[in-house]
């Protein structure tokens, strides 16, 4: 049995990079980001007197003449949903209602997601039509509390997502290990699916969901994604996703954008300590400040 | 416990037991209603008498019954009798009365969508001319529906449809087609969804 | 049409054998009841104006200072007495108190939901409270021990088990019985230290003065008037009504909570009924307690 | 303090007559018989009077009577839960209320529910459903409702008890009955099946290490133990003890339930032809 | 209980876990998460600790009033628990889910301390038979995230070792009447003994072993939890199995023993952490809600 007890310490994020205090394109609602009349109002602001004034407290940002404010969704966890997603976004989510020819899904967003039935694969083609009988028996395919992997195919008009798992890389989630975080924290990449050298493979959802699990020895054959393997996992690949997942935590506890490279160093960095010890705040300190010097060596 | 089954025994032809009796192995019977397994072996989980049925299988069909099949919920495929309680142009709700001859003791809700009231011209199924409000009507779970929803039902069947309903004048309508009932004492039509007529009924 | 079922077809014959025999109960009740009503008798058996089997019990809870267990067919009520302590009221120094309550628990029956009581219990606790007011069945000056300081409060809680209709009747008869068996100590009041002392060994009943009886009614089709309905025959019928009378043939209370209206012929007959009623359960009571205290 | 309008109120402070003879309750004996002439130390549960099927209204009833402790338990349903947010599509749901008629403990109650009958009908839920097969009635509530008509100790254990004969009364498919049974531990003795003087006597008492007392809800065909609360204080040895102590009186009263429950089911039909 | 949704193949992943000793977070079956205890965080209650175990936060104030002694036992005060399930910890406490856990958890509490062992009761007796000190016990769940009744039995007892009553004087006036004066000096105070003030281990099945300290998740996959409240010389106040299955009798009598054994080791790190934040005195910097 191990017990570890402590006075608590106040918490600072370590950052090697610029402090947020000194970025100038961080607004609070309130702050005229232009008197220039010259520029587009876009989501987050308002215009007052002829300023363009945030609305949100965030990051502004300019395309062209468009002007907008990215709120800074800098709430860890779960509370107040943050995600808005994009089309073409990877999320993972949870189902958590089977309705008529849908599934709610839990995608970290302020309304729940949708999966329509016409957005899935279902076994035995992809073009088979769907019958009245999928529609009583959608149950058997996805059922609630189940994980998906999907793709963001358009957004409503009241901001919900609607899903679709209409390729082989998306579907249900087999055996593996959840984390959720920041939306913010996960870095827009080409791809979001990796498999990591350190033995594990992780997906990293637009909404902040993390997924790790074991990398599969062959791409199987699709039984339409519907399909998951409950053999056991060997403990060497257990090891691999906890300490993953432990990094994880400690890198979104300060703040560090998630990718590949950077979960991947924060992973070499820890090897010296024992998975169960690196939630600890010295060591996660003591790591994510390692990471951070690999990244920075790394951009050269 | 041996003493308790073999006094049973001694005072009934028919075995009783309660939930959580050992019945046998799985090698001797194969499991019906009323009992459950566990570690390869038959365990009863209602009080009351075990019933050993040949239905042409190798093994016997091992269940417990009681007088009554107090608990039967409708399920899927079931045919159940019911009582229209009210309309609107998507769909009737209706409470069911009977899950195939058995009353049930508490209501259940259930739900006749304007696609499942009969199985041909999906489209042109008017519910205001398939089924009124106090309608009793025979149809068929197709599914327990979701939490938002209740039962779903179907009549798309020739059997199933209205079978007893009552005109304007109050009287208990004859049907006359598959879609039309008639009233004896003003011999007004109206129309139904009429369950295909049974001959044994009719004699009787 | 779609085609031929042959497996549905037996299914079906079934479900419409439903409708026509046993189901014509579930599904069409009133019609089902009236069809006996025409043949003067009601689906349990029993003629218009029979009472069901009523049995009592008394002194069974041995936490409560008297009780009484009633069954009238099915419905069973009970009724525990509990005598404390208090202070009377400055308006009336020389009065005890009663407290009656009928609760119907959703262990009774269905149709009652947990929490605070419904409609249906109020009333009843409200009934009681003004048989016992206009009964006088318990005078409360009998219940002041010392004018103005002490006096005992009787809490007449009654619950009921089983409800199977004609609550009313059911409560008053467990009331009177449980009023009937309860036993209180002596309590004297100390003198010198004005505190009140306890003597448990010697206990005394309490004094009853008159034995209310109630008798309950149903109206079928504005016209039928039947006795002692079942909760199936409340539900369905026209009008209520229930008549209190003592054994001096006294009215105590009529209660009729609205529905269609009834003529005096009918309520005369209904007071008339009452009265021999009153004289049945008083006869019952008064056996009851008395083999019950010969037992002792 | 909110006024009660929905009942017919009283004075609003009355005492109990035997609270006004300020004479602390006697510490009871910690050796020697009980004060029913029960063996201390020993499985000596009182003999138990259990009918099933009394109530009309209900699908499934049971009453129990031990010693002077009486108490009825009824269940409704399966029927369709009431609200939306409740219905669970794969698994029923069982609800337990619990209460304590007004005149049932030597001080008169509340009517309203308390925190303690709260705490009952949670311990009665948790005891119970591990014994109730809830993926056979998926979106449905069956209600289970126990009122202890009399007191006299070891409620909770006897709740158990005559609550899972109601629920196979009822024909509710169960894995296996549930049986309950308490013991009172007072310094190196116990007794089994306290009644309500022995539970509210010895914790006045008892000076020594062990005072407390144990409620076992025990499902006897399956050797599995679905409830079980302590309190009072006790070495982890007397606290296994006690749980075999209980299991033993489930043992002992199992017959006996057995029976009463196989007694109803041939008293509501004969046996079913055989075809 | 604040409640998470797991896919059967998350269920499974666990228990293969729990079966091998290696939790998803890196954990061994009986160790704990790391756990941060702070006292004095409040500062108009008159003892308050602050113990946050992974996720979970509860914040814990003592309020001492005084009060009428209980008839049946007037040389002694008592404690009275309430449980504040605010919907700020997570949205389920919102109507009746909050109110039913808080009256699950303060009668749990009510039995924890319902013994002669846990606190020296007749030390809050002022006079007997007419005034004592109440002690109100207020529980505040600030974040859930599992194993919510070991970090308020911990924060609890850190509570009470901080809380400071001021001493009392009787007089007595001419008539014979007591009058009751409270010291007005702030060093002036009585502490209590906690040593023997138990703590209590959950311990969730989980497949065939069991866990201390369980994450959501993990009770998520759990069929059933034992509550086991122990004393630092391993005496056991109460015990109470939680959850919708059931347990073999051989594994409860397991559960018992590794919950005496957890519990009582528990009590050693604690008592010597509150020990040295007391010697820290003000030197310590306080880091309250905003750390």
């Amino acid at each position: 049995m191990a017990v570890d007890m402590r006075l608590p310490t106040v918490s600072k994020t370590v950052s090697l990079s610029v402090s947020a205090f000194d970025r100038k394109d961080l607004v609070v609602p309130g702050d005229v980001i232009t008197s220039d009349t010259g520029f587009m109002r876009g989501h987050g602001t308002y215009v007052d007197e002829e300023k363009l004034t945030a609305s949100v407290a965030g990051e502004v940002q300019r395309v062209d003449k468009l002007i907008c404010v990215r709120p800074l969704k800098t709430r860890q966890v779960m509370s107040p949903k943050p995600f808005n997603g994009e089309v073409g976004d990877v999320v993972v989510g949870r189902i958590t209602e089977v309705q008529q020819k849908r599934w709610k899904v839990e995608t970290n967003s302020r309304l729940d997601s949708v999966l329509l039935l016409s957005s899935v694969n279902l076994p035995g083609g992809e073009l088979r039509r769907r019958s009245a009988e999928d529609e009583l028996t959608m149950r058997e395919y996805l059922q609630e509390g189940d994980l998906i992997s999907a793709e963001v195919q358009s957004v409503f008009s009241d901001g919900a997502l609607s899903l679709h798992t209409r390729s082989l890389k998306y579907g249900k989630l087999g055996q593996g290990v959840l984390v959720q975080l920041s939306p913010s924290l996960i870095k827009r990449q080409k791809t979001h699916f990796h498999n990591l050298p350190c033995g594990a493979s992780i997906i990293l959802g637009n909404n902040g969901f993390v997924w790790l699990y074991p990398t599969p020895e062959q791409q199987d054959e699709e039984a339409g994604g519907f399909y998951t393997s409950l053999e056991p996992i060997s403990l060497s690949d257990r090891e691999v996703i906890s300490r993953l997942r432990n990094c994880l935590l400690a890198l979104a506890t300060h703040k560090v954008l998630l990718y590949d490279t950077s979960v991947l160093y924060c992973y070499e960095s820890s090897l010296q300590h024992q998975v169960k010890d690196i939630l600890k705040p010295e060591v996660m300190e003591e790591i994510v400040l390692l990471t951070q010097h690999k990244l920075l060596e790394q951009e050269g | 416990m041996g003493w308790l089954s073999s006094l049973l025994e001694n005072m009934s032809p028919m075995k009783l037991c309660v939930p959580g009796d050992k019945l046998c192995s799985v090698e001797d019977c194969i499991p019906g209603t009323g009992v459950y397994l566990r570690h390869g072996y038959i365990y009863s989980s209602l009080a009351g008498y075990v019933l050993r049925k040949n239905e042409g299988e190798e093994l016997p069909v091992i269940s417990v019954v009681r007088e009554t099949e107090a608990q039967l919920l409708p399920d899927v495929g079931a045919i159940v009798t019911c009582k229209v309680t009210s309309i609107n142009p998507r769909f009737a709700k209706v409470h069911i009365l009977y899950v195939g001859s058995t009353p049930l003791k508490d209501r259940f809700r259930g739900t006749i969508r304007k696609e499942d009231v009969r199985a041909t011209e999906k489209d042109k199924v008017e519910t205001y001319k398939s089924f009124r409000p106090g309608d009793i009507v025979l149809a068929k779970v197709i599914s327990l529906g979701d939490v938002q929803s209740n039962y779903l039902l179907t009549t798309a069947e020739n059997e199933l449809g209205v079978v007893v309903a009552h005109s304007e004048a109050g009287a208990q309508m004859v049907p006359i087609s598959w879609c039309e009932m008639q009233c004896p004492l003003t011999h007004a039509k109206e129309f139904r969804k009429v369950a295909r007529v049974q001959p044994e009924y009719l004699d009787a | 049409m779609a085609s031929h079922h042959p497996a549905t077809v037996g299914q079906t014959h079934v479900a419409n054998q439903n409708i026509m025999a046993a189901g014509f109960k579930t599904a069409e009740p009133l019609e089902y009841h009236r069809s006996f009503l025409k043949e003067n008798c009601r689906p349990d058996g029993r003629e218009l104006f029979e009472f069901r089997t009523t049995t009592l019990n008394i002194g069974s809870i041995s936490t409560a200072d008297g009780s009484a267990l009633v069954k009238m067919g099915n419905t069973t009520v009970i009724c525990g007495i509990k005598a404390e302590l208090t202070n009377p009221t400055v308006e009336a120094p020389g009065k005890g108190y009663i407290v009656p309550n009928v609760d119907l628990p959703p262990l009774c029956s269905s149709r009652f939901r947990p929490g605070p009581p419904g409609e249906q219990a109020q009333a009843a606790s409200q009934f009681i409270a003004d048989v016992i007011e206009s009964s006088e069945v318990i005078k409360t000056e009998d219940l002041c021990i010392d004018r103005g300081k002490l006096c005992w409060v009787l809490y007449c809680d009654i619950m009921c088990l089983d409800y199977d209709g004609n609550l009313l009747d059911a409560c008053v008869i467990a009331l009177l019985a449980a009023l009937k068996n309860a036993q209180l100590p002596e309590v004297t009041v100390n003198k010198e230290t004005s505190s009140p002392e306890v003597n448990f060994e010697k206990r005394h009943s309490l004094r009853l003065h008159k034995h209310p009886v109630a008798a309950s009614f149903c109206v079928f089709d504005d016209s039928i008037l039947i006795v002692d309905p079942t909760a199936e025959e409340e539900s369905l019928s026209t009008a209520r009504l229930t008549v209190v009378t003592d054994e001096e043939d006294r009215l105590c209370s009529v209660h009729k909570p609205g529905g269609t209206s009834l003529s005096g012929e009918k309520l005369q007959e209904c007071i008339n009924r009452a009265a021999a009623r009153q004289r049945e359960i008083q006869k019952l009571t008064d056996k009851v307690v008395h083999s019950v205290k010969a037992a002792q | 303090m909110p006024t009660d309008t929905k009942r017919v109120r009283g004075p609003e402070v009355s005492q109990s007559p035997s609270l006004v003879t300020s004479k602390p309750a006697a510490a009871l004996p910690s050796s020697g018989p009980r004060a029913d002439g029960r063996q201390r130390d020993q499985v000596d549960v009182r003999p138990v009077f259990v009918r099933c099927g009394l109530v009309s209204q209900a699908k499934g009833s049971a009453y129990i009577e031990a010693g002077n402790t009486k108490l009825m338990s009824c269940v409704y349903g399966p029927r369709e839960t009431e609200r939306k947010d409740e219905t669970d599509m794969k698994c029923g749901r069982l609800t337990t209320d619990m209460r304590f008629a007004p005149f049932s403990c030597p001080e008169r109650g509340s009517w309203i529910q308390g925190s303690q009958d709260r705490d009952f009908s949670l311990m009665l839920y948790e005891s119970l459903q591990p014994a109730v097969c809830l993926h056979k009635y998926p979106r449905s509530q069956i209600e289970v409702s126990v009122m202890v008509l009399e007191n006299g100790g070891s409620v909770l254990a006897h709740a158990v008890t005559c609550a899972s004969l109601a629920l196979a009364d009822a024909g509710i498919e169960m894995y296996d009955l549930v049986l309950g049974c308490s013991v009172r531990q007072d310094g190196a003795s116990y007794v089994v099946d306290p009644t309500y003087a022995e539970e509210s006597g010895g914790s006045c008492g008892g000076s020594s290490e062990d005072a407390g007392g144990v409620t076992v809800a025990f499902l006897p065909s399956l050797n599995q133990i679905s409830g079980l609360q302590s309190d009072g204080e006790m070495a982890g040895e007397t606290l296994t003890a006690g749980v075999r102590t209980c299991i033993e009186g489930c043992y002992k009263l199992y017959p006996v339930i057995q029976q009463a429950l196989l007694k109803a089911v041939r008293k509501a039909a004969p046996p079913p032809s055989e075809s | 209980m604040a409640t998470v949704q797991v896919s059967e193949a998350e269920k499974v992943y666990i228990l293969h876990g729990i079966r091998d000793d290696l939790r998803v977070d890196g954990r061994g079956c009986e160790d704990y998460r790391h756990m941060e205890i702070e006292t004095d965080v409040v500062s108009n209650t008159d003892g308050s600790a602050k113990v946050s175990l992974g996720h979970t936060a509860v914040l814990v104030g003592i309020k001492a009033e005084i009060g009428k002694p209980r008839p049946m036992v007037p040389n002694e005060g008592y404690l009275e628990f309430f449980v504040d399930c605010s919907a700020n910890a997570t949205p389920e406490f919102e109507g009746r889910g909050g109110e039913e856990l808080g009256t699950e958890l303060s009668n749990t509490l009510y039995k924890v301390f319902n013994n002669k062992q846990s606190l020296d009761l007749r030390a809050l007796c002022i006079s007997a038979g007419e005034h004592c000190w109440v002690l109100y016990v207020d529980v505040l769940l600030l974040q859930c995230d599992g194993n919510l009744y070991d970090a308020i039995s911990i924060a609890i007892k850190a509570a009470l070792f901080n809380t400071k009553i001021p001493r009392v004087h009787i007089s007595s006036d001419e008539e014979g009447g007591k009058e009751i004066e409270l010291s007005d000096d702030p060093y002036d105070c009585m502490r209590l003994q906690v040593e023997s003030v138990p703590c209590i281990v959950t311990l969730c099945k989980v497949g065939h072993r069991h866990v201390v300290d369980a994450t959501l998740q993990e009770k998520a996959c759990s069929v059933a939890s034992l509550i086991i409240s122990v004393t630092h010389k391993g005496t056991v106040t109460c015990t109470r199995k939680v959850g919708g299955g059931s347990l073999d009798p051989e594994s409860i009598f397991e559960m018992i023993e590794a919950g005496k054994r957890v519990g009582k080791a528990l009590h050693a790190p604690l008592m010597k952490l509150l020990q040295q934040e007391e010697s820290l005195g003000k030197k310590r910097q306080k880091v309250g809600f905003l750390g």
